[in-house]
């Protein structure tokens, strides 16, 4: 985009502001819940701890979701769906790991077919530490990532876009990933 | 002249035979003008203000002894203006679209002659052997699709309605001793309601009307798109013609009411409509084959016609016309499409093609065009159409057609996506699929324009059809050049029109404000699964309505073929039991020349 | 018409469109609201709704699959907009003299029809099963739709809307259609119907989440889902005003004056408010029927509470 | 013997003959007797005709000296057709026959077989 | 020069008798011979057209005791039907055909022209008689097993008709002691009934047996099917139209009572119902288009049985259909020599046969029962009418059935063969086009 001129920045600055305040109002999530954390969510979005009152709604698919909440341990095999869903989702989006076998691969550490880092292969906005964190945890977690979109530090997703040749490097030496030719467009269309 | 056009048509259709398809092809457009060209130049000779005056003037033909008296009048140059300028855009059409020739153009050409020839003729005799010529040379067009189903069912239900028509030709003819339609005036009673009867049973197989439409879906479905067109669009509205000249031009409905006063004829035709616009939707929402279900569709929208002529007001024939005149072209469109995709694809099965649209762009324009028509939306003239028809039955207070008819119109829209969905959308199945050829697209396109100009000017329809409907002693109903006004309700098509325009701006400004990226096919949420990995079929077009045959099918099960082919097993078992009777032995045939030479002793001796 | 007449009708056409945008997406809020107290939770603020879809509108990346699929965006909300102007709406009459009811029932099928384009035409098999789980359940309710239709168009003798209203509101209240005994039977059809329509809990088949990924929507995101909640806002205005202006006199209850206008106004606010609320009621309170479930509803018990009516009006009018 | 009363047995003679040719060609199971049959039925034929032309006390058609009355000569040159047309009529038959008994090796019926 | 009708028989029976002769050439002496007879059919025709009747007699003997040959338009146009058909199905199947095929044939069109042109009762039978023994060695000529089993079905019917035809000319001739046709007619009043009645009962069951008439048709599956191609072309326009011509004569001319007119009526009735019903079911084409043949006999009885009650309308239809009837059925006949359709002209001619028969206009079969509903109009007879219709919805049922089966590639023949077909079948077409069947129907006739 040109950003060039002065006045065009500042107006997009303020449009954006606009646009991040409505944004962290209304965060709708699609949560991959492969891992065994996805058991908390129900007691988040139900009555107990009601997250809709925050905005916070799940959504079906990642073109209509703004957050990717990845409830718990990765495999090579999901780790494949997961960047595909990412992919999907359409910007700004964001990125909130749940439970420690996304940090580190938790008890599956020592598992080859682990994935223990996914910061190496998606930008994550948010760690949620624990095993299992509780809803109150969850619920924390979203109250601090609104608080970054408002400060505009979440920026996953341009950082994705920034690094894109660096994720997909990682992302290759997992499994054989070839870069496809439209994301290489996505990425050039976008910065 | 007109005996010029029609040798010039016969020597055009017998050079057409002998050359080579392209070359026939463009002989057979230019030939097919001809007879629209004459009615053009006979209404410029009345000044073009044809619209406001009669004209009857007649002409001549020697035929194997027997003279033919032809002539224009306004009925017919309404229908003709409907029906003659699909042969052109047909001819256009299969300029590319046959490999050889077989004789398909000259056959068309005797189709339009035979057309033309109803259209003109003004006694019984030449509206027979017209409408019989036009039996035979679209019989022939059948025969090439060498389908035993549609071979058969067309040849016997063509010559069933030959013979309604002919009984109620000859019952006329009796009472009047003479074969001029313009003698049918003093004739009632039981001989009257008979003939007029059974002339309108013989149109109604032409017009598919549902106990009578069996061989519909075969003949539909198994020929060539470019006749089919001809066939949905142009002949079914000859039936029409017909019923409208016996009903009302010629006052047919006092005769039928003349017989039985307290039973009210029309509403029956009116319920048979109703029924079979009703009933072809449903089973047309179930069809895979994408022809049969433009049969079916086709069915249920000639049934709106039938609806309209059975209601029986002005209101309702002015819509029905309306709707004749929609059909003949958006469901021309549609089969035409159907031709293409089956030119470039070689699939007829909706659920074997898919994602059409964005290799064929302009012919999914004029097919969803043409389907917006069908659905009757506002933005085409299908809706001003159907809108006169149901005024016409809320007026009338016909409490069980109206809701019929209107679920029968959501019902058209079920149908109408299947097509969208399943042949031009969804998974795109077809990679070596060009755009169909430039004279195909532009058979498409002229075909569209009507539509087009009568959305925005539904009171020019209105105009066309008045003489016809002044000629049968009927009141053209209020209009302006948009709107149109009856004692129920006013229907402005600008109002609409300009609205939806102006409504587009905020839309437009919603689209235009964010960028968008256009992604491919196969970036597609699957559940994060990815689509390159097992490539699975991405198209729901298997079985589409299946929640709806599960629930529908049963109720549909037992349909009128079944009692067709009930009616076909008992002359089976007839000539079974008849055949017994030849046994095969000489001696047996010897005792029945001896019964017979005694029994005819004892006919002519003691009785 | 004079040039300042038509000004102003355009003004007031423009006023009442963006009347029905704000009402739409503030009830639908209101509704979540209210769902979240069935359920006994909080529940998001009434104003969420203007939220989400300014959010919608403004992402960043918005994935489109052709051109065929942006006709969803245009027709969506150009469809709806032209089918509210068309309905008379509180005291207004708006374009309603231009058409009549069948002309409205056709009108709600552009913006369907188009959402249901740019769905196919997203190549998402979820969306073509969703679009069929709409269609069908569209054929379901307007079985029982249109017959209440025509027995209320046999009844007054019009097709039209307005002329519907204008008879209605002659004696205020006491002249509604929902006053009198067959169209009251008439009027429960009708809002089982407006429940498909809005599609509501019992009927939301089309678009279950859990199940097809939101059905037609599955594509859908950024400016393209925003379009489609504009949509959805004006078609729940749309199509409880058109409840109104069939049983409930289009909620005109005085005649002349700038006063009645208001007080017409926010009746008619009301009423569709009461409409909707007993609609999120009943959503909140019934599962989901299946779709042959539905069809089997609507075709068997609705369609014949429906002729019910339809022949009680009929045998009135032959009288 | 009056002549007058040999036309009455005569005609019973027809009719006996036609009667035995009709019943031979019903029930007979065998080609060559159903033919024989037929023959017999032209001969009756025949003699019905002569019968007709028969004029009690006519001569033979011949002309001569005594020619006051002379039997009807028109019959008997129909008779003579007939003969021979009968006779065309056998020999075609049994020149068919023996075709047929080369392919059938009977002129019996036989069960499956239909003529 | 064209006045001497009785060429039309001598020249046939003389060729067929010098044939044996020339044994080499006996095909092409047969073919010119044929094609004189044409030829002066044709002019015969146009003569007798413009000029009206002839009457010849022959040997010097006056009627009604001489021989004699009476020939109206009607009758000039059936001997030109049969002598033009003869010719044209000659050109088709003479070729391979021997001197002995070529003698028989000439016999049998020398016969059926001779029924049609005599004026005398006893001639009728005689011709009668050669052309049925031409036909059974016709039919016996493939020496097949099916062509012997039909050859001596209709040789044991034929004979046992034969008999019948001569009683009933005895029983007339015992009354009224004449052979001549206009003489019987003139004097029929004055006969005993019951031997009126009776000489037309066995007349009628004689002839009908030619004229394959229910139920006196057993022969006619089994003959047509076990023939050659050639031949049940030959079977279905020579003698089956010869003998309709005869029962029409005597409907029309000897017994024009109305007992006689309502039996034909009923006969042709139920001889059209049974034959199309019988035909629906036929697998074997032959045999469905014999059936086929019984059938619109008896539509062609019908007709003249109207025609006997003095309607106009109804003489056109029994020429129309009779026209359409030769034309039609002979070509289908010659087309069923292989499964399949030959082509381009195979399948037009099938088509343009088909289409006659079941009655499409312009063709001749549609002028037929046009005329023949009109007349049966004027009668009153909707039953009839009605019967009608159920018999040509079968018979377009079945040759449907027909049509769609006999698609397909090639089959092997001549193109002599091809276009005698299509000729033939063109007739229908012309015929159809042409006023002269209108005309003729206008003309005097049956008139002694």
């Amino acid at each position: 985009m040109g950003l060039h001129n002065g006045d065009k920045m500042m107006r997009y600055e303020e449009w954006s502001k606009l646009a991040r305040k409505a944004s962290k109002k209304s965060l709708w999530m699609v949560h991959f819940c492969t891992g065994c954390g996805a058991v908390e969510m129900p007691p988040v979005m139900t009555s107990r701890y009601d997250a809709e009152r925050f905005g916070i709604t799940s959504m079906a698919t990642p073109r209509q979701a703004d957050v990717l909440l990845i409830t718990g341990y990765l495999t090579v095999k999901t780790l494949r769906r997961v960047i595909q869903v990412y992919e999907q989702m359409q910007s700004p989006k964001y990125v909130i790991a749940f439970g420690s076998c996304t940090i580190n691969g938790g008890m599956y550490w020592d598992s080859y077919n682990t994935i223990k880092h996914l910061e190496k292969y998606i930008p994550v906005d948010l760690y949620i530490a624990g095993c299992m964190p509780r809803p109150e945890g969850i619920i924390n977690a979203f109250i601090k990532l609104m608080k970054l979109i408002d400060e505009g530090k979440a920026r996953g997703w341009e950082k994705y876009q920034k690094y894109y040749d660096r994720y997909k490097e990682n992302q290759r030496r997992v499994f054989n990933f070839e870069i496809k030719e439209e994301q290489k467009e996505e990425k050039n269309e976008e910065h | 002249m007109l005996d010029i056009i029609f040798a010039e048509l016969i020597v055009a259709a017998i050079i057409t035979f002998f050359v080579r398809e392209k070359l026939a092809a463009i002989i057979a457009f230019f030939m097919s003008l001809l007879p629209l060209l004459a009615l053009l130049d006979w209404a410029s000779n009345y000044g073009f203000a044809i619209i406001n005056l009669g004209i009857e003037s007649h002409m001549k033909i020697y035929l194997a002894g027997v003279t033919l008296h032809l002539a224009i009048t306004p009925l017919s140059w309404f229908f003709a203006l409907m029906i003659l300028p699909l042969f052109p855009v047909i001819m256009l059409f299969s300029y590319s679209f046959f490999k050889e020739n077989d004789g398909f153009f000259a056959l068309m050409l005797l189709s339009l002659l035979a057309t033309f020839g109803i259209l003109l003729s003004r006694d019984m005799l030449s509206l027979f052997l017209f409408w019989e010529m036009m039996s035979w040379s679209s019989f022939l067009l059948v025969y090439r699709s060498k389908d035993r189903n549609a071979i058969m069912s067309y040849l016997i239900f063509s010559v069933f309605a030959a013979f309604a028509i002919l009984f109620g030709i000859i019952i006329l003819w009796h009472e009047n001793s003479s074969l001029l339609l313009s003698d049918i005036l003093n004739i009632s009673g039981k001989p009257g309601f008979i003939a007029i009867a059974s002339l309108i049973t013989g149109f109604a197989v032409k017009a598919v009307i549902m106990p009578l439409h069996a061989w519909a879906p075969f003949v539909y479905s198994k020929c060539d798109e470019s006749f089919v067109a001809f066939l949905a669009g142009g002949l079914s509205k000859l039936g029409y013609y017909g019923m409208f000249l016996f009903l009302f031009s010629l006052k047919g409905v006092d005769i039928l009411q003349s017989y039985m006063t307290n039973v009210s004829w029309n509403y029956l035709l009116a319920v048979f409509g109703a029924l079979s616009a009703f009933f072809a939707t449903l089973i047309a929402i179930l069809q895979d084959d994408l022809r049969k279900l433009l049969a079916y569709s086709s069915i249920g929208q000639l049934g709106y016609i039938a609806i309209g002529f059975g209601i029986g007001t002005p209101l309702a024939i002015t819509g029905a016309l309306f709707q004749a005149f929609n059909h003949a072209f958006f469901k021309a469109i549609l089969f035409l499409t159907a031709g293409i995709v089956a030119y470039r694809t070689g699939k007829w099965k909706i659920s074997e093609l898919g994602g059409l649209a964005y290799k064929m762009p302009f012919t999914f324009m004029a097919a969803l065009f043409a389907i917006f028509a069908l659905a009757a939306i506002p933005i085409t003239s299908g809706f001003a159409a159907k809108w006169l028809i149901y005024e016409a039955a809320i007026q009338q207070k016909y409490v069980f057609i109206a809701p019929i008819m209107l679920i029968a119109g959501v019902g058209a829209f079920l149908y109408s996506f299947r097509i969208l969905y399943g042949v031009f959308l969804g998974e795109n199945r077809h990679d070596n699929v060009e755009e169909a050829p430039k004279s195909m697209i532009a058979a498409l396109f002229i075909l569209v324009m009507p539509l087009m100009i009568f959305v925005v000017f539904p009171g020019y329809m209105l105009d066309l059809m008045k003489p016809a409907l002044q000629a049968a002693g009927m009141e053209s109903i209020a209009h302006t050049k948009f709107a149109i006004e009856t004692s129920l309700a006013k229907y402005n098509s600008i109002a609409v029109l300009i609205t939806l325009m102006v409504a587009m701006i905020p839309a437009f400004i919603i689209y235009k404000a964010r960028k968008h990226r256009v992604t491919s096919f196969e970036d597609n949420y699957l559940a994060g699964e990815p689509y390159e990995l097992h490539k699975p079929s991405m198209h729901a077009a298997n079985n589409f309505y299946k929640p709806l045959k599960k629930v529908v099918l049963p109720y549909l099960e037992p349909g009128a073929t079944h009692y067709f082919e009930k009616i076909y097993n008992g002359i089976k078992c007839a000539s079974n039991a008849v055949r017994r009777v030849y046994t095969g032995y000489v001696q047996d045939y010897a005792i029945y020349v001896v019964l017979f030479l005694l029994f005819i002793v004892g006919w002519l001796i003691w009785i | 018409m004079d040039m300042i007449g038509m000004a102003i009708k355009i003004a007031i056409l423009i006023a009442y469109a963006i009347i029905g945008t704000c009402v739409g997406l503030l009830f639908m809020g209101i509704g979540r609201k209210i769902i979240a107290r069935v359920h006994n939770r909080v529940g998001p603020p009434f104003y969420q709704n203007f939220i989400d879809v300014a959010k919608l509108l403004s992402k960043k990346t918005n994935i489109s699959h052709g051109w065929i699929f942006d006709l969803a965006l245009l027709f969506s909300i150009s469809g709806i907009l032209l089918t509210l102007l068309f309905l008379p709406i509180g005291g207004a009459q708006l374009l309603s003299m231009d058409g009549d009811a069948f002309l409205v029932l056709y009108l709600l099928a552009i913006p369907a029809l188009g959402f249901a384009l740019g769905a196919g035409a997203s190549g998402n098999p979820n969306a073509g099963v969703g679009v069929m789980r709409a269609l069908v359940m569209m054929l379901s309710y307007e079985l029982p739709f249109v017959i209440t239709l025509i027995a209320l168009m046999i009844y007054y003798d019009t097709t039209s809307l307005a002329t519907i209203v204008k008879m209605q509101s002659i004696d205020g209240i006491k002249s509604w259609a929902i006053t009198m005994p067959p169209f009251m039977i008439a009027a429960f059809a009708a809002d089982m119907a407006l429940q498909g329509m809005l599609m509501e809990q019992p009927f939301d088949i089309p678009v279950a989440p859990h199940e097809i990924a939101s059905g037609p929507m599955v594509e859908f995101g950024g400016k393209y889902l925003g379009s489609l909640m504009l949509y959805k806002a004006i078609a729940l205005v749309a199509e409880t005003t058109l409840f109104v202006d069939l049983f409930l006199g289009g909620g005109v209850v005085m005649h002349s004056g700038v006063m009645a206008a208001i007080i017409n106004f926010f009746v008619w606010l009301g009423l569709i408010f009461l409409l909707f609320v007993l609609s999120i009621l009943i959503a909140a309170s019934f599962p989901r029927f299946r779709i042959e479930q539905a069809f089997g509803f609507y075709w068997k018990y609705e369609a014949i509470i429906a002729a019910i009516s339809l022949i009680w009006v009929y045998i009135m009018v032959i009288k | 013997m009056n002549l007058a009363t040999l036309t009455l047995p005569c005609y019973i003679t027809v009719a006996a003959l036609l009667s035995i040719g009709l019943y031979g060609v019903i029930s007979k199971r065998n080609l060559m007797k159903i033919f024989i049959s037929l023959s017999i039925m032209e001969t009756g034929v025949n003699l019905l005709l002569i019968t007709i032309g028969y004029i009690p006390g006519g001569t033979a058609p011949i002309e001569n000296a005594n020619f006051a009355k002379y039997v009807d000569p028109l019959p008997q040159a129909l008779v003579l057709t007939a003969i021979v047309i009968g006779l065309s009529v056998t020999a075609l038959a049994i020149a068919v026959l023996i075709s047929y008994y080369q392919k059938n090796g009977t002129l019996e019926y036989k069960e499956g077989m239909k003529w | 020069m064209v006045n001497h009708p009785v060429l039309l028989i001598a020249i046939p029976l003389l060729t067929a008798f010098i044939i044996p002769i020339f044994k080499k050439y006996g095909a092409a002496i047969a073919g010119g011979a044929i094609a004189f007879n044409m030829g002066y059919a044709i002019g015969m025709f146009s003569h007798i057209y413009s000029n009206g009747k002839i009457y010849e007699t022959i040997a010097g003997f006056n009627p009604p005791v001489g021989i004699f040959l009476a020939i109206d338009a009607l009758s000039a146009l059936l001997a030109l039907i049969i002598n033009l058909f003869a010719f044209i199905n000659f050109v088709a199947i003479g070729k391979e055909s021997n001197y002995k095929f070529s003698m028989l044939y000439l016999l049998a069109i020398a016969g059926s022209t001779g029924i049609v042109i005599t004026g005398d009762i006893f001639n009728m039978f005689v011709f009668f008689e050669i052309t049925a023994v031409a036909s059974y060695a016709l039919i016996a000529g493939k020496k097949d097993k099916k062509a012997l089993e039909g050859a001596i079905k209709y040789m044991v019917l034929g004979s046992i008709a034969s008999s019948f035809i001569l009683i009933g000319i005895a029983l007339i001739y015992s009354q009224l002691k004449t052979l001549n046709i206009y003489d019987i007619a003139a004097r029929i009043a004055s006969m005993n009934a019951n031997i009126k009645w009776a000489s037309f009962a066995m007349l009628l069951t004689g002839i009908g047996v030619e004229a394959e008439i229910f139920p006196l048709n057993g022969w006619v599956p089994a003959a047509y099917q076990g023939a050659s191609e050639g031949v049940a072309s030959l079977l279905s326009f020579a003698p089956s139209k010869a003998a309709i011509y005869a029962i029409a004569r005597l409907m029309l001319v000897v017994f024009p009572f109305h007992a006689t007119y309502e039996i034909a009526l009923w006969i042709g009735v139920v001889t059209l119902i049974i034959g199309e019903l019988a035909a629906f079911m036929q697998e074997d084409v032959k045999r469905m288009l014999a059936y086929s043949s019984i059938g619109q006999m008896g539509l062609i009885l019908v007709a003249f049985s109207l025609a006997s009650q003095g309607l106009k309308y109804a003489l056109m239809a029994s020429l129309f259909l009779i026209v359409s009837h030769a034309a039609s059925k002979s070509s289908l006949f010659l087309l069923s020599k292989s499964e399949k359709m030959y082509g381009m002209a195979g399948k037009y001619t099938g088509i343009v046969s088909v289409l006659s028969l079941i009655g499409m206009p312009p063709l001749a079969g549609f002028w037929g029962k046009w005329y023949l509903m009109l007349s049966a109009m004027d009668e009153k007879l909707w039953y009839v009418i009605i019967l009608i219709f159920f018999a040509g919805i079968v018979e377009t049922a079945y040759f449907a059935r027909y049509l769609h089966r006999s698609i397909g590639k090639d089959g092997e023949s001549s193109l002599r063969y091809k276009a005698a077909m299509a000729a033939m079948a063109s007739f229908a077409i012309i015929f159809g086009l042409l006023p002269l069947l209108y005309k003729i129907a206008s003309l005097p006739l049956w008139g002694g």
